[in-house]
């Protein structure tokens, strides 16, 4: 039976002009998540410098960021580890547009970072100090790092990761 | 895995997909639940459940949006249930109401899924800012395409895929979609245009997008018996099959959805296809993205790891291939309200199985079909086979 | 616990919510002529107010638009003492559900001055001038004398 | 659906056969959301004899994005509970919504063991009124600016005004429930004090009226007959759930009436061929956000006539050592209200009822059929029922 599909479609300047009548809302909520043990040691760690890791005693696999389970083994994660701060690109982007999709004209290039001892685990950030056009999955990276004192125990507490070259 | 109980596809229905619709969510799911009833020759009197499908309550704008999309979805006075997959709803939706007749606990249920997503300021991206991880993650300021470049990209160099190759599916896909009545983006777009449309994210430019939208979807299930009942050419649900993968998406290999292959062989073991590449006519992936269709291709067993940009070079997903896939025009053409656009899938196999989708329709008489989302921190696969 | 161990954030988004297909006749109808209005589902027997574009019990798409008589009934209320964040209010808001009588459903607005369960009310619209076709096109409602 | 529809439907047999719940606490600053929620899944495996990765072959999770305070949440929830890899879903709604969606899929013969959970993390919202502001509809009701527990206090005095409740009838609820909590080791509003009505929120509505909000964590292990059978010998049955919902809009819903309770167990009494709760059930868990929530509620489950609960009330009979208690565990009001884990830790009071296992606050005498039930709160009018066994 062919459809015959019910719709009312508007373009944005008819809303803008009230054509139709809208309702506009601010919403208010706001949180403040605990961090919990396995993140707040992670962030202190980037405080002080150091990438935090933690290691399974069952399966030997090394988590960064760390938990205090180990998900594939199903138990409490056994060991804190400290893990170097340099790491390969595992994937990256060239982003032209910032969180609302407004235009940027200097591009930010997110990657995922393998961190280096830490078999397939890394997590996401930012990549610095080189080219768009030289950025290469796989490419060895170091982290660049706030000086200690502007440091606040967040992510951002790493500035970028650069190539090592 | 022995189902107790059949359930089939008895009707369907759907709204235009719209970048903004003048209708509320409720409007929108009423007026697919509505044209999924009148296809079925129903009254909402004989349903005796409601499967509700919705993505983020920041689009719409709503806390418990699943509450308050109730009355539109016919939930009144009825047990009513909202699941929530992220992307993969909708096509989850489906497999939420197929468990409610499944069980046998009911005959039949009413599955919709509503999308409101220009509700959402300054854009509906900014929506999904949230929906990465609040300690590690949202101080970078990361958006959604960021996560879609960053597999993309792992992909593409995994398997030296050309991006022309990707490319091609939102040519296919957005032509596809001239023929569907719903489509928000049709059009006859060149390689040449996708190759040259504004870079966002690099892989990933404009036209390898889906558009955001505003829409709903709906499907009638029902048991064996009362299927035979409403009508004679019942599309029945013969597999199901989701699959979560660790939220940790930095701790794995990007390049294979193995989640999606987890849900695929869960569904194809349900219904007893052994050999997905023979028994499959046709397919309805998830294509948010150009790539994802390969990806998702891949994930669904229907072709080897890295062979999708392939076939679809060689012309075998065209609506007149050999394995026609996203014959509807997918989200890449009609639109992509996310709930609504995974039931858009369940929607079209129900209609191509029925021989009832018009200039749409597949070649060679197709029995057997699968549909699929995906979501999440790419991470869950939903997967749906009907067969006719 | 030091401030580290939390990470404060939000929904960084705004919401623009349309009246819909409905709403856009009861709004409009507020504020152009001072009326409330009802969907009628000749189906169900029913006047939806506010009115819908569909009736919740049978499903019917709703066509027919009937006028209200601006004489409502309290069904219950309350005295609000706390706004919409939480605040305490500055001085405590009287709030009624009100019926109209052969109507499905009713309204749900501020009232000026104390009422009583069962009490008769009315809808004070405002100037015409100041309506924008909102729900607060209603300024208040009133006991009727 | 009538209650002679579902007599002739015969389904699988499904028990719960672990349970897991970690102590309810205003505030949990010291493990983050996934954290709570591993504890409570490692005690609920460890009470089923399970290893989630070896064994429950699906997962069913609870959350709403805006109590969680990010979207698509069900992204979040798989490692804490052992599910990565695996099948796992999210219900948007109560944990007995999510235990029924369990139960169904046990009953379609896919999988025979199926883990529910549920958790809050109230403490993480700065403030929670803005939320519930958000649940209001956008065009007729959000505008006029209001808090939504006037919808609570509007309901509260229609309840009144037509079962000839009184305010005494709402404080002797919040004293027995707050003083049944005082031997629950998990409750965390429990007290002797006598409820004070000098804070009115929103008239006859007042600060203690409302449960107040809770951090905690839930997980439920189901499993089909022959697995349960294996697994333990103290099995409680799942004999019948029911999940509905009356009209989402305030102007046509029933203001006194708990309509979407009468409906959930309507459908959940007749899988389980109770005909006469007051008879047939020997212990209630039932939602208690609000005070008078507890009578309107009990009303509309059969556990007391047309508008006679706070008769029943007076007489004794809902206390821990009347004919038919309610809320043994304290509710909401003595345990502290733990959003959309309400109800699942009612589940799994009753099932510790049910096992005889339920400590200090153990119900005398045969505990053989239990009820636990959950609301979703203002502006909704949507719930679960779920009926138990032994």
């Amino acid at each position: 039976m062919p459809i015959e599909p019910q719709g009312t479609g508007l373009r944005e300047e008819e809303l803008e002009r009230s054509d139709v009548l809208t309702v506009s809302y601010q919403p208010m909520a706001r949180y403040a998540w605990a961090t919990g043990i396995a993140i707040s040691r992670f962030l202190r760690g980037l405080k002080d410098g150091e990438i935090v890791g933690t290691k399974c005693d069952q399966c030997g696999r090394v988590a960064v960021p760390p938990r205090i389970f180990c998900e594939w083994c199903f138990r409490r994660s056994g060991t804190w580890i400290k893990l170097p701060d340099t790491g390969i690109v595992n994937t990256f982007s060239i982003s032209y547009i910032s969180t609302d999709t407004t235009r940027v004209k200097t591009p930010t290039i997110p990657a995922v970072i393998q961190i280096d001892s830490a078999g397939n685990a890394g997590f996401l950030h930012i990549i610095g100090d080189v080219k768009p056009e030289d950025v290469k999955i796989g490419m060895h990276v170091k982290a660049v790092w706030l000086e200690p004192e502007k440091r606040k125990g967040s992510i951002t507490d790493i500035r970028y990761f650069k190539p090592t070259r | 895995m022995l189902v107790k109980k059949r359930v089939a596809v008895v009707g369907a229905g759907m709204t235009k997909f719209m970048r903004r619709a003048q209708e509320t969510g409720k409007e929108l799911a009423f007026e697919a639940a509505k044209q999924a009833l009148d296809s079925a020759e129903m009254r909402i009197q004989d349903v005796e459940s409601v499967a509700l499908g919705t993505a983020p309550d920041a689009f719409d704008g709503v806390h418990m949006k699943g509450e308050y999309l109730l009355d539109g979805a016919g939930g009144w006075q009825k047990p009513y249930s909202r699941n929530f997959v992220g992307g993969g709803t909708g096509v989850f939706s489906a497999i939420h109401g197929w468990w409610h007749v499944a069980s046998g606990l009911f005959d039949t249920c009413l599955v919709v899924g509503e999308e409101k997503m220009s509700s959402c300021l300054p854009h509906p991206q900014t929506a999904f800012l949230t929906i990465f991880d609040n300690m590690i993650e949202r101080p970078l300021g990361p958006n959604l395409i960021w996560i879609f470049a960053l597999e993309m990209q792992r992909y593409m160099q995994r398997h030296k895929i050309p991006k022309e190759q990707i490319a091609q599916v939102a040519v296919k896909n957005k032509r596809n979609a001239l023929d569907h009545p719903s489509a928000q983006i049709a059009r006859a777009f060149t390689l040449q245009d996708i190759m040259s449309s504004e870079v966002l994210a690099w892989p990933v430019q404009r036209l390898d997008i889906s558009p955001v939208s505003d829409g709903a979807c709906a499907v009638l299930l029902a048991s064996e018996d009362v299927a035979r009942k409403i009508t004679d050419s019942p599309v029945w649900i013969n597999g199901v099959g989701w699959n979560l993968d660790t939220t940790y998406w930095t701790n794995r290999d990007l390049y294979f959805p193995r989640y999606v292959a987890n849900a695929a062989r869960m569904a194809y073991d349900m219904a007893g296809i052994t050999d997905p590449r023979k028994q499959i006519d046709f397919a309805e992936p998830y294509d948010p993205f150009d790539y994802k269709e390969l990806h998702h291709m891949e994930g669904l067993l229907l072709c080897r790891k890295g062979e999708a940009p392939k076939l679809t070079a060689e012309g075998v997903t065209e609506r007149d291939g050999k394995l026609p896939i996203c014959p509807s025009g997918g989200l890449l053409g009609v639109g992509n309200p996310i709930a609504a656009a995974g039931l858009m899938k369940i929607c079209e196999l129900f209609w191509q199985l029925r021989g009832e989708a018009g200039k749409r329709q597949v070649a060679g008489d197709p029995r057997t079909a699968v549909a699929q989302a995906w979501g999440d921190l790419m991470q869950i696969g939903t997967v749906v086979v009907m067969h006719a | 616990m030091s401030d580290s161990e939390r990470i404060e954030g939000d929904f960084p988004v705004h919401f623009r919510y349309t009246a819909g297909i409905a709403g856009e006749k009861f709004l409009r109808e507020i504020k152009d002529n001072g009326r409330l209005l009802a969907a009628r589902c000749n189906n169900c027997q029913l006047n939806y107010l506010p009115p819908r574009l569909y009736c919740e019990r049978c499903m019917s798409k709703l066509e027919i638009f009937v006028q209200v008589e601006n004489a409502g009934i309290v069904q219950s209320y309350t005295v609000c003492t706390q706004d919409n964040l939480g605040k305490q209010l500055p001085e405590p808001v009287n709030v009624a559900f009100v019926r109209f009588p052969s109507t499905h459903g009713g309204l749900i607005h501020r009232i000026n001055g104390e009422v009583c369960v069962g009490d008769r009310v009315r809808a004070v619209f405002k100037p015409r001038a100041s309506r924008t076709g909102s729900i607060l096109d209603i300024e208040y409602f009133e006991k009727m004398p | 659906m009538s209650l002679s529809q579902w007599r002739c439907r015969s389904l699988r047999r499904v028990a719960v056969v672990g349970v897991g719940v970690t102590p309810l606490k205003p505030t949990t600053p010291e493990v983050s959301y996934k954290e709570l929620i591993f504890d409570a899944a490692l005690k609920a495996y460890a009470d089923a004899g399970v290893d989630p990765r070896r064994d429950v072959e699906s997962f069913v999770c609870s959350s709403e994005d805006f109590y969680e305070g990010t979207s698509i949440f069900d992204e979040y929830v798989p490692d804490q509970i052992g599910g990565a890899l695996k099948p796992v879903c999210t219900i948007a709604a109560d944990g007995i919504y999510s235990l029924a969606t369990a139960y169904m899929q046990i009953l379609t013969g896919v999988f025979d063991v199926v883990a529910v959970e549920a958790h809050s993390k109230a403490s993480d919202i700065v403030n929670i009124s803005p939320i519930y502001d958000l649940a209001l509809d956008p065009i007729y009701v959000r505008p006029l600016g209001l808090n939504a527990n006037f919808v609570a206090g509007l309901e509260m005095n229609a309840f009144l005004h037509s079962s000839k409740t009184n305010l005494m009838h709402c404080n002797k609820i919040i004293s027995k429930n707050r003083k049944n909590a005082l031997s629950n080791v998990i409750a965390m509003n429990s007290t002797n004090a006598v409820p004070r009505r000098d804070r009115v929120l929103s008239y006859p509505l007042a600060e203690e009226d409302v449960a107040p909000l809770a951090d905690g964590a839930a997980v439920v292990v189901l499993a089909a007959e022959d697995t349960a059978k294996s697994l333990r010998d103290d099995l409680v049955w799942i004999k019948g759930a029911g999940w509905a919902s009356d009209s989402p809009n305030l102007e046509t819903h029933d203001w006194d009436t708990a309509t979407y309770a009468a409906l959930a167990a309507n459908q959940a009494y007749g899988q389980a061929k109770i005909t006469n709760p007051v008879a047939d059930v020997d212990v209630a868990e039932i939602d208690d956000t609000y005070s008078f929530k507890e009578l309107q509620h009990a009303e509309a489950l059969g556990l007391a006539g047309a508008r006679k609960a706070h008769e029943m009330l007076e007489q004794g009979v809902y206390d821990l050592c009347g004919d038919l208690p309610i809320n043994p565990s304290g509710g909401s009001l003595g345990m502290g209200h733990t959003l959309e884990m309400s109800g699942l830790v009612r589940v799994i009071e009753v099932v510790q009822q049910l096992r005889g296992m339920a400590g200090k606050h153990q119900i005398a005498g045969d505990v053989e059929t239990g009820i636990a039930q959950a609301w979703r709160g203002v502006p909704t009018a949507s719930g679960a029922v779920v009926v138990l066994s032994r």
